[in-house]
């Protein structure tokens, strides 16, 4: 019996898999929850609740259940909890129903075997799936949770404190943003490792989780601020565990307005490609990677990281130059640079106040003067998203949570089409039409190998255009005590059956 | 006494040579603050001048030290000493702003409430309460809504330390309206305001002068520590995101910048803003003390 | 009677006017809905939620709404966290209450003395070591000595816990960690950070009032009545000192539950001040009008008690005119 | 006789100043016998108070003895530690302090502050004590004592205050009294009975006093020796008799010249001679308005005082302080009030002035109109031009923070009666013309004899060069020859400018020398209203019959006559 102690920066907001559709909630329900389909321990995707599944045709899937998993409560899972639980994932008080917006219906076949019909071809309906929890309809319904929460109810939300899953961990008990318990789930059907006792703790601020760790008094943290790594390194019993996120950082400019705002420069410098060229041989991602970073992130060359879906290998990076950019400026019309102001924000990203400050020293010497507002992320975000894209030059940063770059190039990269739903992240409102129509044919072709090169040449095509200029992509930093062994994916999800206490 | 001092003022204050050493101590930060462009070694506040390359410097008496940057530099590659100077800037602005602006308002609240009683008082309390239930952070989030959207971005962007000052400001008054109104219940009931009365002095004169100086004790008493709070308190803001500009930190700033990198070892970049804020503060205190004194006759 | 039944009347009004000032502070928090929903939401989407949310509706409609729920004792679901928001507020309360308990009186047990002390040896050695020490609490920020804390005794000496509330054990129905061994050591830190604040404030206070009051005749009387010093200093001269120090307790006390905030953070103490951050990070309005709400009636209730106060220690002080 | 139970020898005390230390007493030197009172008395300011506080070891700061010896029983109290001398106070020495208003602490009750001392002095129980205090109390005549004990000093009136502080101080039962102006604030009745029991304890348990006081029937009546005082030092010592009757020094005759009479009007008061500085040119300037008809005059006055506490959800009845029917006072017409301690002479005074609300009547005065009617400003400030105050207690009335420079300014500054850079010339006329220097403008109220803050309060009362003055025991801490000055100036302005008084005080003889009618007041009403020279002559009510009897007197003392003489041979 052993007892992994683990804290992290933030608590899951709710024990309901639906009602958020927040990366760390999913994440920590993982290990209670278990969709159809989940990442292995190599992070490819493969059968969880779901054995077997075949594509019987373009647009429909058929799923062939487990046998004899039975839900914490003792109950066994059958094929009307996934069509329970799949309808209500589509509900409209739902966070999922646009993730699964190409889910046209769920059918029972028989007892342990369910049919997805899709509205359209969709290649990716699998990565769709993977952050889509079942849970147990009776359970459901006899606790008033058929629905995630509405907000405007009267009644308490059962399912938001407490769970009901078929996953290898059970909620013993649960006071939030104190302290979560989980228990082994003694009849779980898969393989587990020796973790009986998970006691999570969020501890919200950077500088107590650490002297947790040091202290001993936790086994594992996540993240690890950058700065504390030596620290962590030199002590005894701990050590540091990373690997690289699948979230890139990007800059990005004003391509879509006339006039850029928040800036005494006439005209919109941004339209003219050497002017973007410029920032991105101005901006060395080197030294923010190496002083910010503490070396803890990897140069990007592009606008996904490796792992993903349509990452082009043969793409570079335009090198810091701040002669050349200062020659380009010059071309463009800019030769004593300009004033403009950027948004950043300060408590979203690992050190994104502090990427924005050398951003702004290094614009600073080839003579573009930046002003700086960095703001917390709630003031940050209303203030650039849509509709208003109230911005002119900010910093921004993307995960596909598909680990396909068609999601990057839907939401961030792709032409803004928002009565489509396209493109509400594309905050720099850049537009190159040859890359649009190559990712539309992308959506909706089968073949893997097709689709990633049609993906690739979409990407070259945004490099190209220096849309964003890429920075880096982050590192997963954790601090853990020497006797944990554990398993780190890109997306940064923690599935505990994996991990073993020595 | 050979040297003849005619004020009492001066005569006292020079009896206390540690409330001289702390007033010239003051009066040398707030210079060194005040002209920090003209002593500081560096130009914290421009980018251009610094450069990332040059982050996490040791004071210049370590190794692996830069003896361009005395005290070292910190994240961004900023000369410690001189991001102290212009960050002491701020924070003493702050500081004092605030203070000044929640002294004025309590005090006159806090007078008028404790001196008319009745329905005035409890108007006044009552909105104190109101008030109080609105820390800091929220009207600090409140002013920046507003003056974001009255403003043009280029005035707003200036508007930083304004906005801390009333933020912290309004949210302190409170305190000093309670505590004035206390004592001045306490002594409005005294003769010597009969004696007021029957001189027939219009009632602001005999608030200004015969009560305000008998309540003035625990007013500068709170006052003088209240620097520190709004000096923090500003800081915290930062902390919270709402603060100065990071390109232009204030001192607190610096110092909840810094206290990430306890851990770290980068010790510098937090003690010696840290040391500076302290010093700044029992300075204060010191001089405060001593002008408490100083009010009161029987105690010199 | 008259005047208690006053006094709650006003109490209503102004959390009425906390509520108003509230929802038009909540206009600039941020967006709510950008803080519930995924990445990926659509815009219409979000219009859609914004619009049942009841966000797009006039301040003073939802302010309305707002105090007709309140009336009927609902005082909504918390956006991010789908839950009860007056549960949470119940869950919450707690862990400040004995924060801010032990805190205080610890504070006060430590302030009061101390202030005597240098009150009556103003130019000795000890006094002004105090003195000097206690402004240390003010001007070291919170997060700083929180930190510094713990890294001297949950790092290095392994003496306390850096974080959390320890184990709770009920006594008479009330439920608190102060009554377990383990509690008391998780609040150790936290409580000292917390009082080393307002211990600056009182004691100077006292002091100060002390000083004053000991130069008058009644004390130089008292004197020569031949009572004892201890006689004279607690009964006498600290009595005189009371009317501004309670004051300040009061205020004190108040704002420790109000904005214990910062501690709570950096000590991960799950009471009010963190959930406040939480609120205001993910601009979570049925939470913050609720924190609010609460925040004032702390402050309302701790005037009143105050006020009652001042009658009892100085007769002097009318009756109806507090 | 033994050894003396007190004996002072060369004692010098110094006030340090950065301007020069000020001597305030020098070469003093006393014996003081068990069993004997001695009575110190001497010019206002002249160190009586200091040598009184020098003996228990509490001169208030920065006093110090600077020589000289203070040996009681033989032991040198100014060589004793700090913790020594703490343990000889309240057990074998007593003190009053000159100012029986600030003595009390505000915040407890008096049976509370009583009970203490007797319980920590004389190790009781403090049930017991209780009940030892309520005693006490009664003994020092305060009626209904069991009840008063639980209110507060600030409910007790300054007579009944006055011997809430004798007895206190007798609680310890000491060996050695200092009883600093112990009866000023007492009326004659009450201040009898207080002396009788001084002197009966002093008989009984052979304790040793030193009376200060400025009332020399009182001297008279108690005192076994003299000694008197001026500017510090020693002027003459005796026994009471002889000094009286036959006064060596030069001081001392002035003084006892100067003592009024209780039996006969004296020309003296009543028409001074004529002042001719620029002061008194300056106060004697003619106001610009002048009416005929009554002053003032008050109809059905009533002032009632909220019970204390409310026991079981009953509110007690209130208790009625003044009710008095109708008053009037004529234009320059002195109006004396007399009465026992605590019958609401000074409630009374408070309510003419306008400075205590009025429970029923009103009080009209005929330039004015009725005072709790002023809506403006205008009014009420012409109003208080006109009508001026000088406080019972000059302790509590002086603003502690501020100079008395500045405490004087303010009046003719608010009022405009001289331009800012004449002001200062005329504060420093002020001072002067009332027995204080120029210089003393410069300190603060507390930096000053009992005596001397009277004086200040008289100045301030002055400076507006008002028509009416309330004026509330103006004298009772003056030595009888600057008091007769005061009185002097007061007449003077009587005289000229028609200034309207009502005078409170407890020394009859003051009262029959200045007033022209003498109100009685007992237990909140006037029991008699008459000309002055009938009521002393003819008394009808019972209670004045008793009040005149009571007054102390020098014996065999015809000071009109001496001082006419005096004053004629001079000139
Ligand atoms: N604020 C008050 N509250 C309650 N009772 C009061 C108050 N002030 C005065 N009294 C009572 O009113 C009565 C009259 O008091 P007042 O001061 O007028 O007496 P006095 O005639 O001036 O006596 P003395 O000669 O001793 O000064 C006293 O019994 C006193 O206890
Ligand atoms: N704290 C002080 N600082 C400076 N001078 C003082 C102080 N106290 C008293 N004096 C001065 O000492 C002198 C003696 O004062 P004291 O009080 O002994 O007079 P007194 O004889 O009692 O007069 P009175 O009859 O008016 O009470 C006065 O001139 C006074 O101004
Ligand atoms: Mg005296
Ligand atoms: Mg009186």
């Amino acid at each position: 019996a052993e007892t992994l102690r683990m804290a992290s920066q933030g608590d899951a907001t709710s024990l309901d898999p639906h009602s958020h559709n927040e990366s760390f909630t999913n994440y920590f329900l993982a290990n209670i929850y278990e969709g159809l389909v989940a990442r292995d321990r190599n992070f490819e995707i493969a059968g969880q609740l779901a054995e077997n599944w075949e594509q019987v045709d373009p647009t429909t899937w058929r799923f062939d259940l487990r046998d004899g998993v039975t839900f914490h409560d003792g109950s066994a899972f059958a094929s009307d909890d996934v069509i329970f639980s799949i309808n209500r994932a589509r509900a409209e008080s739902s966070n999922f129903k646009h993730v699964l917006a190409s889910v046209e219906s769920v059918t029972a076949i028989d007892e342990m075997t369910v049919e997805i019909r899709t509205t359209a071809p969709n290649p990716i309906l699998l990565n769709d799936l993977l952050d889509l929890m079942i849970l147990d309809k009776q359970w459901a319904e006899a606790n008033g949770a058929e629905e995630p929460i509405n907000l405007q109810a009267e009644e308490k939300a059962y399912s938001a404190t407490n769970a009901n899953g078929t996953g290898p961990y059970s909620v013993t008990s649960r006071a939030q943003g104190e302290r979560t318990v989980l228990a082994a789930n003694p009849d779980y059907w898969g393989e587990m490792g020796n973790i009986t006792e998970v006691v999570f703790t969020p501890i919200n601020n950077a500088s107590t989780l650490v002297s947790a760790l040091l202290s001993q008094e936790v086994d594992l943290v996540m993240p690890l601020p950058l700065q504390d790594i030596p620290r962590v390194e030199s002590a005894d019993g701990v050590k540091v565990v990373s690997s690289p996120e699948a979230r890139t950082m990007y800059i990005g400019m004003d391509q879509w307005r006339d006039q850029i705002i928040e800036s005494p420069v006439e005209g919109n410098p941004f339209l003219d490609l050497r002017v973007r060229q410029a920032f991105a041989h101005a901006i060395s991602a080197e030294a923010i990677i190496d002083r910010v970073m503490q070396g803890q992130a990897t140069l990007s060359t592009q606008y996904v990281m490796d792992k993903v879906n349509g990452y082009n290998p043969n793409l570079t990076r335009l090198p810091y130059d701040p002669q050349k950019a200062k020659t380009l400026l010059t071309q463009a019309g800019y030769p004593d640079g300009f004033e403009l102001t950027m948004d950043c924000s300060t408590d979203r990203y690992v050190n994104d106040g502090q990427i924005c400050q050398a951003t702004v020293s290094l614009l600073a010497q080839v003579g573009i003067k930046v002003n700086l507002i960095a703001q917390p992320k709630a003031q940050f975000f209303p203030k650039v998203v849509a509709p208003d894209f109230g911005t002119s030059f900010f910093l921004l940063s993307w995960t596909p949570s598909t680990m396909d770059s068609l999601n990057v190039f839907q939401n961030v990269l792709g032409t803004r089409d928002l009565d489509n739903g396209k493109g509400s992240w594309n905050i720099s409102g850049c537009s190159v039409p040859e890359a649009d129509a190559l990712t539309a044919e992308a959506a909706t072709t089968m073949d893997p190998a097709a689709r990633e090169r049609l993906l690739q040449d979409a990407m070259a095509l945004m490099v190209e255009n220096v849309c964003l200029v890429p920075l880096h992509v982050q590192q997963l930093v954790w601090g853990a005590a020497e006797k944990v062994e554990l398993v780190q994916h890109p997306t940064f999800e923690f599935p505990l059956e994996y991990y073993n206490v020595n | 006494m050979l040297i003849r001092i005619k004020s009492d003022f001066w005569y006292e204050l020079l009896r206390s040579p540690i409330t001289v050493f702390s007033a010239l101590l003051i009066i040398l930060m707030v210079l060194a603050c005040t002209f920090a462009p003209w002593v500081a070694p560096h130009t914290p506040f421009d980018p251009a001048t610094i450069s990332i390359l040059d982050n996490n410097l040791p004071p210049a008496w370590q190794d692996r030290s830069d003896p361009r940057f005395l005290l070292g530099t910190d994240m961004q590659g900023r000369d410690v000493l001189s991001a102290m100077l212009y960050g002491g800037r701020i924070s003493l602005m702050v500081g004092l702003g605030a203070v000044a602006l929640s002294t004025v308002i309590g005090l006159t609240v806090g007078l008028v409430a404790g001196y008319f009683g009745g329905l005035t008082d409890a108007i006044l309390m009552r909105i104190a309460e109101v008030q109080f239930a609105f820390p800091p952070i929220l009207i600090a989030l409140l002013l920046n809504g507003i003056l974001k959207t009255a403003l043009p971005a280029d005035v707003f962007a200036t508007a930083a330390v304004p906005i801390m000052i009333l933020a912290i400001g309004l949210a302190g008054w409170v305190q000093f309206a309670r505590i004035v109104r206390a004592s001045t219940l306490v002594q409005r009931e005294q003769d010597y305001i009969t004696a007021c009365h029957a001189i027939g002095l219009p009632t602001h004169v005999t608030i200004l002068r015969h009560i305000l100086p008998n309540v003035l004790s625990p007013v500068l008493v709170l006052a003088m520590l209240q620097i520190a709070v709004a000096i923090v308190t500003e800081a915290t803001l930062s902390f919270l995101g709402l603060g100065t500009p990071l390109t232009e930190p204030s001192l607190g700033a610096l110092i909840q910048a810094g206290s990430q990198f306890l851990f770290s070892g980068i010790w510098w970049v937090v003690i010696f803003p840290g040391v500076m804020l302290l010093m700044m503060v029992i300075a204060f205190n010191l001089v405060a003390d001593w002008a408490r004194d100083y009010l009161n006759p029987r105690l010199r | 009677m008259y005047y208690v039944i006053a006094r709650v009347l006003q109490a209503c009004l102004v959390m009425l006017c906390v509520a108003l000032v509230g929802f038009i502070v909540f206009q600039y928090v941020g967006d709510p809905v950008l803080a519930l929903v995924g990445q990926e939401t659509s815009i219409e989407d979000r219009a859609a939620l914004r619009e049942s949310l009841g966000l797009n509706d006039p301040i003073l409609v939802q302010y309305l709404r707002f105090v007709a729920d309140a009336l009927r004792g609902d005082l909504g679901i918390s956006y991010s966290f789908n839950r009860d928001v007056a549960d949470m507020i119940a869950e919450r309360l707690p862990a400040t209450v004995e924060l801010v308990l032990l805190s205080g009186v610890l504070g006060l047990v430590l302030a009061i003395p101390a202030g005597i002390y240098t009150g009556i040896h103003r130019k000795g050695g000890w006094a002004q070591a105090i003195m000097a020490l206690s402004v240390i609490g003010v001007s070291i920020p919170s997060f700083l000595l929180g930190i510094l804390m713990i890294l001297v005794f949950s790092v290095w000496l392994n003496w306390l816990p850096s974080f959390g509330r320890g184990d709770v054990a009920g006594v008479f129905g009330f439920r608190s960690s102060l009554f377990t061994l383990d509690g008391l050591s998780h609040a150790l830190m936290p409580a000292a950070v917390l009082c080393l604040f307002q211990l600056g404030v009182i004691l100077r206070l006292v002091r100060a009032e002390m000083l004053e009051v000991l130069r008058t005749d009644f004390i130089r009387f008292a004197w020569a009545r031949g009572l004892p010093a201890q006689v004279v200093y607690l009964q006498h001269a600290l009595k005189n000192t009371l009317v501004p120090v309670v004051t300040a307790i009061g205020l004190q006390l108040s704002s420790l539950f109000a904005f214990s905030i910062i501690t709570e953070r950096v000590f991960q103490w799950p009471g009010m001040g963190s959930l406040l951050l939480h609120a205001i990070g993910q601009s979570d309005i049925p939470l913050l009008a609720a924190y609010l709400i609460f925040v004032g009636l702390v402050f309302t209730v701790a005037n009143l008690v105050v006020d009652a106060l001042y009658v009892m220690i100085d007769p002097r002080i009318r009756h109806g005119k507090v | 006789m033994t050894d003396p139970l007190l004996k002072i020898e060369d004692l010098q005390i110094t006030f340090p100043h950065r301007r020069g230390d000020f001597i305030a007493v020098q070469g003093f030197e006393l014996t003081l016998n068990k069993g004997e009172i001695v009575g110190l008395i001497g010019e206002s300011g002249a160190g009586k108070s200091t040598v009184g506080n020098a003996v228990i070891g509490l001169l208030s700061p920065p006093g110090r003895v600077t020589s000289g010896q203070i040996l009681l029983d033989g032991q040198d109290l100014t060589e004793l530690t700090a913790h020594r001398l703490a343990a000889l106070r309240g057990r074998r020495i007593g003190m009053i302090f000159q100012d029986p208003m600030t003595s009390l602490n505000p915040l407890m009750t008096v049976g509370q502050q009583l009970a203490q001392s007797i319980s920590i002095l004389r190790k009781m129980p403090m049930r017991q004590a209780r009940a030892e205090a309520a005693r006490r109390l009664s003994d020092v005549g305060i009626s209904d004592a069991k009840n008063r004990m639980d209110q507060y000093p600030h409910e007790f009136s300054g007579g009944m205050r006055q011997r809430v502080v004798i007895a206190l101080a007798l609680a310890g039962d000491p060996d050695l009294l200092i009883a600093d102006e112990p009866t000023t604030a007492l009326d004659v009745s009450v201040q009898k009975q207080v002396l009788d029991l001084i002197k009966d304890i002093c008989r009984e348990r052979a304790l040793g006093v030193i009376l200060v006081t400025h009332d020399m029937g009182v001297i008279a009546e108690t005192a076994d020796r003299v000694c008197v005082m001026r500017h510090g030092k020693l002027v003459e010592t005796g026994d009471t008799q002889k000094v009286l009757a036959h006064p060596t020094a030069d001081y001392t005759t002035r003084l006892i010249a100067a003592i009024p009479s209780i039996t006969e009007r004296e020309d003296r008061f009543r028409n001074p001679e004529p002042r001719t500085g620029d002061i008194d040119k300056w106060l004697l300037q003619a106001h610009d308005r002048e009416e005929e008809g009554h002053f003032l005059n008050t109809t059905d006055l009533v002032k009632e005082f909220p019970a204390k506490g409310v026991s079981f959800g009953i509110r007690q009845p209130p208790f009625r302080a003044v009710d008095v029917p109708q008053i009037q006072i004529a234009r320059g017409e002195v109006l004396g009030l007399v009465g026992e301690s605590g019958s609401g002479k000074s409630t009374l005074g408070r309510l003419l002035t306008g400075l205590l609300p009025i429970t029923q009547g009103s009080v009209t005065y005929t330039d004015h109109g009725d005072i709790s009617a002023f809506r403006r400003a205008a009014p009420r400030k012409a109003f208080r031009r006109d009508v001026q105050v000088v406080f019972q207690d000059p302790y509590s009335s002086l603003n502690s923070r501020l100079r008395v420079d500045r405490i004087l300014a303010e009046p003719i500054r608010f009022h405009g009666l001289a331009s800012r850079s004449q002001t200062p010339r005329l504060v420093a006329a002020l001072l002067e013309r009332v027995g204080l220097s120029a210089e003393d403008g410069r300190k603060y109220p507390h930096q000053f004899s009992g005596g001397q803050r009277q004086r200040i309060c008289i100045a301030r009362a002055l400076a507006v060069r008002p028509r009416f003055i309330l004026c509330d025991e103006p004298t009772s801490a003056l030595d009888v020859s600057i008091q007769a000055d005061m009185l002097a100036l007061l007449m003077e302005l009587r005289r000229s400018l028609g200034l309207t008084m009502l005078f409170v005080s407890h020394d009859l003889a003051v009262v029959r020398q200045v007033s022209d009618r003498v109100a009685v007041m007992r237990k909140g009403k006037i029991v008699e209203l008459k000309e002055a020279e009938t009521l002393f002559q003819s008394p009808e009510h019972e209670y004045t019959r008793h009040l005149l009897s009571t007054a102390p007197r020098v014996e065999g003392h015809r000071p009109s006559n001496t001082a006419a003489s005096t004053r004629k041979a001079i000139q």
